[in-house]
C-alpha cells in the first residue's frame, strides 16, 4: 500500500515554517554577534534581540522589559513556578496547580515540595476543567501562586483562565500559566487574560525548538534558576540564542495574526474527523466538546490499545501520538485522560490526532477511510468487551 | 514517575523498574525489530472475526491479565497426543504483547506441536529470545504470553480430569 | 578610510560554520519530530539524537550514556555544580573553584553559599593559574566537588587540569571543568584529563548558541535543575533541541579532527599579533606565556582605557573586546585581570584578541598597521603615565 | 555583581546604582548617540602632542579622577575678561568621558567664552543635555567633568589671588 505522510502530531511538535526558517538563517554565519559584546558585531545581535523581544511584547500586550527569552517551555515553566515560589516565601510556601498539567509544571511544584513547599493538585471535571469552586477552597493565607494551564497538551481542554485570574487577583496570588499548546491557535493577551506569568515555546507554533518565553508582568518578585552572565536582566544567564530569538518572534507573530482564519480552517477540519471517527462503535470523545483547542482532537476506542493503532496508522504513513509525547510509555495510561474520571481500560485506548498546518482535507479523509478497519481488526484480536453504558456512568459522576 | 498509575497488579513491575535502571538508553526504545513487526502486522493463529472465536471450541482456554493495566491475553488450545496442535489467541495490548503472542503461537504447534510438559517450561525469556531483542520495558508483555499459555494447559488438564 | 570585517572576538561567539549550517538545516522543516513522540516522525529525530550524542561521545572519549545535551554553556556549568552539590549533599557541602572562573561557575557557587554551602575562591598566580598547594590546603573533610575551568576566557590561561583531577581523585573529590573556551582547540579526551563533569557549549567552537553538554562520568550522584517530561534521563526535561544539538555534534566534530593544523596556523598568526603589539611602548602580556589558548591574546596598553580602543578599532571594522561579554561595563576593571596582580589603572586599558577559523595574515597586518597610532592619539590625549616598572613589581609579586 | 571592583572613591556610585535599578533596559545600551561619536572621534580643543601639552601655559589648570576608577580628567583654562576664553582637556576613560570633555571645553569657549560665574553653575547635567541621550550608566563620566572645570577654575582664583 502507497505510503502517505499525514503528520497529525502537531501538539508534539511543529515543523518549522519556511518563512520562519528564512528569518533566521542570517542570524547563524553573518550576523552572528553576541548582544553583550561591546563592538558593532555584538550591537546588531543586539539590535536583533531588541526587536524580536518587541515584537513578542506587543503579541501578548506586554512590556518589552516583561518579556524574558529562555530554553524551551519547560525551562520556562520551572522558572515561573520555582522562581517565584522562592522569591515569595517570606509570603508563604503554598502552591495550587491542577493534576492534568505539564510534567514540567508538575515536576517542578513536587520538586518544590521535597523542599517544604506545600502543594494542591485540583481535581478537573469530566471535560478536563477545574472547577472554580475547588480553586476558592483550595486557597489559603499562605499560597503566594497559581499555575493552571491555559490549553492541555492531551485533551485539548481549554481552562476558565479569566476566570481563574479573577479570583487570584482578588486574593493577592500570582497567577501563573503554561500557554504552550495555546500560543500558536489562542489570543495571548495577558492583560486580558489577567495573567502575571504567562509560558510559551518555540517548537509548539511552528517556530525553533529550544526557546522558551515567560512573561513576568513588571513589578512581580522572582528568582532565576540559572545564574551567571547576568542576561535577560539576570533573570537567564547565558549567551542569547539570537537565531531562535528571532525564529520564535516570527513564528509568533505568525501564528498569531493568522490564528482566526487558520483556526477556523482547522476547526471544520478537526469537526469533520470527529464526526467520522465517533461513527465508530464504542468511541467517546475526550476533552471539552467546545471549550478545546481547535487543532486537538482525542478519541477513546474502546477494546483497543493505544499503541496498537498508532503503529498501525503509522506503517500507512500517518503520525499520531496516545498521550504527551514525554510520557509515551504504553505501561500507563495517559494520566490526563484518566483524571478527567476515565476507567484506566478505556484511557489505554486514546489516541490524539492534532491538526496543523500542513493537514489537508484530504489527509482527513484518508484516515477515515482507514481507521475504522483498523479498529474493526484490532477490536478482532481483542478478548477485551468493556461494557459503554458502565464506562459512561462512570464517567459522568465526575460531573 | 507517576506512581499513581503503575498497574499494582503487574506481575513484573518490580522487575521492569529494576531494568529501567540498568539500561535506561536501551529502555527508550519504543521501536521494535523486524520480527516484532512481522508479527504485529501479520499476526498468525488469529481468528477473522468475534463470531469465529466464540465458536471455537478449544481443549484448553484461559484468559489473563486486565484492560485497566493495559494488556489481557486470551488463548485457545487444541491438544493431540499430548501435543498443542492448535493455538488461537486475543490480545489486548501493544505491539509487543501482540507479536509475542503470535510467535508464542507459532513456537508451541510449529513442527506438529509442542510436548505439553515442554510446554509448560517455557518461559518469557524464550519468548524473547525468539522475537529478537526487545525494549526492556517491554518484557512485561511476554510475561502474559507465557502465562495464558500456562493457564490454558490447566484449563485443558482440569477440563481433561 | 575603507571598513574591514575583522572579527577577533571568537572567544565571545563564533559564527556558525557552513558544514555545521548544511548539517542543522534538514532538521527545521522536514526531519522535525519529537524524539519522544511514538511514531516513525520521532523515531528518525530519535537517530538524529542518538547519532550526535554517539559522536560526541565518541570525541570526548565518553559513553553515551555519560552525554546530556542541555540549553548553553552556563546552564550546563549550573546543572554541574548545583546538581552535583544537592545531590551529595549528605557527603558534606563545601566547595573549591577559582577566583577567575565565568560568571556561570562563580554565580552558581554563589547561589549556593545562600542556601548554606560553602566555597573557596582560590586566588591564581600572576598568569592566571591556580596553585596547586592552595588546591590541597583548601581541600576539607566536607569538600564535595571542585571546579575549575579549563582554559580561562579572556587571558586564555590554560588551567593545570590533569594535576588537579590527580589531587580531586586521591581525596575521592568530584571534579568538574568548565572547558567552553578549550572545547574548540584543546584535547578534551576526559580519561585523559581525568574530570568527571565537563561542560562544553555550541556557541565557542562554530556550533549553534543555545546549545551546552554536560559530561557526567557514570556512577556521578547528580540531580536535575529543569525538571519535566524526564529528557536526557530525567536530567535535563525539555523537548530535544535536535537542529542545535545536530549541529553541536558537527561542530565539535570539526574542531576537534582539524584542531592540531588550526591550532598550528592560530599559534603562528597570535604570535606574529603578540609580537608586534608587545613592541608598543608600555604594554604587557595579560595571562600565561607559554600555556595558553591558541586563539588568545591578551594584552595591557598603560595609559589608555579599554573602551577608547575598542570603538577606534571598531570603526576600522576590527571587533575586539575587553573582559568576558557578559560584564562589559566599563567602570569596572576586569575581575579576572585584577585577580591576576595587575593593578586596576592597568587593567582597565586590557584588550582581548581572540583569533578564530574566519583570520588571516592580512587581519593581522591591518591590525598592527592601525592600532600603534590609535595608542599614541589616545595616550597624547590621556592624563595618565603610569610608572610601569612600579606596576610589574607590583604584579611581580603575585609569583 | 563584582563589589571587589566598585569603585570606591567613585562620586555618584550611589547614583549610578539607582540609574540600574531604574533602567535596565537602557543601561545596557553602551553605544552612543552621534554627537557622541563625533566628539570621541573628532575631539576638539585637544593639544596634538605631549609636549605641546607640557609647553602649554594656563591660567588655570586641575586634573581630578584616578586611573584606578577608570577615569581621569585635566583640565587647562585661559581666562580674559572673566571670560574663558581657552579650555584644552585630556582624558583617560571611555567613550562618554572623552566626548563630554570635549563638549564641554566648546561649551564653555564658544560665542566669545562662558564668564567665569556662569562656567561654575554648569552641572553634569547641562553637559549631558548637549551630548544628547546617554545610557545612564555613562552620566558618571560627565559628572567629571565638571568637576574638572570647577577645580581649574579653582585654581585660576586662587593663581590671580
Ligand atoms: C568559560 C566559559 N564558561 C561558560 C560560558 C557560558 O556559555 P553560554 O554563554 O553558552 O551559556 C562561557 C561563554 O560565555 C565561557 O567562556
Ligand atoms: C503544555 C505544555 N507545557 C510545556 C511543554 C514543554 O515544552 P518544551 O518541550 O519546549 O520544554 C509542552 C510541550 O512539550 C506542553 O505541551
Amino acid at each position: 500500500m502507497e505510503t502517505r505522510d499525514i503528520y497529525l502530531d502537531h501538539a508534539a511538535t511543529t515543523y518549522v515554517l519556511p518563512e520562519v526558517k528564512s528569518a533566521m538563517d542570517p542570524y547563524f554565519c553573518e550576523r552572528f554577534g553576541n548582544p553583550s559584546a561591546f563592538n558593532s558585531k555584538g550591537l546588531k545581535a543586539k539590535g536583533a534581540l531588541r526587536n524580536a523581544r518587541k515584537t513578542v511584547a506587543e503579541l501578548i500586550n506586554a512590556l518589552p522589559l516583561e518579556v524574558y527569552f529562555v530554553g524551551s517551555g519547560t525551562e520556562s515553566d520551572n522558572l515561573a513556578i520555582k522562581g517565584v515560589a522562592r522569591a515569595n516565601k517570606e509570603k508563604g510556601r503554598h502552591i495550587i496547580t491542577c493534576k492534568i498539567e505539564h510534567h514540567a509544571v508538575l515536576d517542578s511544584c513536587k520538586a518544590l515540595e521535597k523542599d517544604g513547599y506545600e502543594v494542591t493538585y485540583l481535581d478537573v471535571d469530566k471535560y478536563g476543567q477545574i472547577r472554580l469552586n475547588d480553586l476558592k477552597k483550595a486557597i489559603r493565607n499562605d499560597t503566594i501562586l497559581i499555575t493552571i494551564m491555559y490549553a492541555n497538551n492531551e485533551i485539548g481542554t481549554i481552562e476558565p483562565i479569566k476566570e481563574i485570574s479573577k479570583i487570584a487577583k482578588e486574593k493577592g496570588i500570582l497567577f501563573h500559566t503554561d500557554a504552550c499548546q495555546a500560543g500558536g491557535q489562542l489570543s495571548i493577551d495577558v492583560k486580558e487574560l489577567g495573567v502575571d506569568l504567562m509560558t510559551l515555546n518555540g517548537s509548539k507554533l511552528y517556530g525553533p525548538k529550544g526557546i522558551g518565553l515567560l512573561y513576568v508582568r513588571d513589578g512581580v518578585k522572582i528568582e532565576p534558576i540559572i545564574h551567571g552572565g547576568g542576561q535577560e536582566k539576570g533573570l537567564r544567564s547565558g549567551t542569547e540564542n539570537i537565531p531562535s530569538i528571532v525564529g520564535f518572534a516570527k513564528a509568533l507573530e505568525l501564528a498569531q495574526t493568522s490564528k482566526d482564519e487558520e483556526s477556523k480552517r482547522l476547526i471544520l477540519l478537526r469537526d469533520k474527523l470527529k464526526k467520522g471517527l465517533l461513527e465508530i462503535p464504542k468511541t467517546l470523545l475526550n476533552g471539552h466538546p467546545t471549550e478545546r483547542l481547535p487543532n486537538n482532537l482525542n478519541i477513546a476506542f474502546a477494546d483497543v490499545e493505544g499503541e496498537s493503532i498508532i503503529l498501525r496508522l503509522d506503517a500507512l504513513g500517518i503520525y499520531v501520538s496516545t498521550g504527551s509525547a514525554c510520557t509515551s510509555k504504553t505501561l500507563e495510561a495517559s494520566y490526563v485522560v484518566t483524571a478527567t474520571g476515565m476507567p484506566d481500560e478505556i484511557a489505554h485506548g486514546s489516541v490524539r490526532f492534532s491538526l496543523g498546518h500542513r493537514t489537508t482535507e484530504e489527509d482527513i479523509d484518508y484516515v477515515l477511510d482507514v481507521l475504522p478497519k483498523i479498529i474493526e481488526e484490532l477490536r478482532n484480536m481483542s478478548p477485551v468487551e468493556v461494557d459503554l453504558e458502565k464506562i459512561l456512568e462512570e464517567w459522568n459522576k465526575n460531573e | 514517575m507517576s506512581e499513581k498509575n503503575k498497574c499494582e497488579t503487574c506481575p513484573v513491575a518490580e522487575q521492569c523498574d529494576v531494568k529501567e535502571k540498568e539500561d535506561i538508553e536501551t529502555l527508550r526504545e519504543w521501536f521494535y525489530n523486524e520480527n516484532v513487526r512481522d508479527h504485529f502486522f501479520n499476526p498468525r493463529n488469529i481468528f477473522k472475526t468475534k463470531e469465529e472465536a466464540e465458536n471455537y471450541k478449544a481443549d484448553g482456554e484461559a484468559m489473563v491479565g486486565s484492560p485497566a493495566c493495559g494488556d489481557v491475553m486470551k488463548m485457545w488450545i487444541k491438544v493431540k497426543d499430548g501435543k498443542i496442535v492448535e493455538c488461537k489467541w486475543q490480545t489486548f495490548g501493544c505491539a509487543s504483547a501482540i507479536a509475542s503472542t503470535s510467535i508464542l503461537s507459532v513456537m508451541v504447534t510449529e513442527n506438529g506441536g509442542m510436548k505439553i510438559e515442554d510446554a509448560l517450561k517455557l518461559t518469557a525469556q524464550d519468548i524473547v529470545k525468539r522475537l529478537g531483542d526487545l525494549p526492556p520495558r517491554k518484557f512485561h508483555c511476554s510475561v502474559l504470553g507465557d502465562q495464558a499459555l500456562r493457564a490454558a494447559i490447566k484449563n485443558y488438564l482440569e477440563k481433561k480430569n
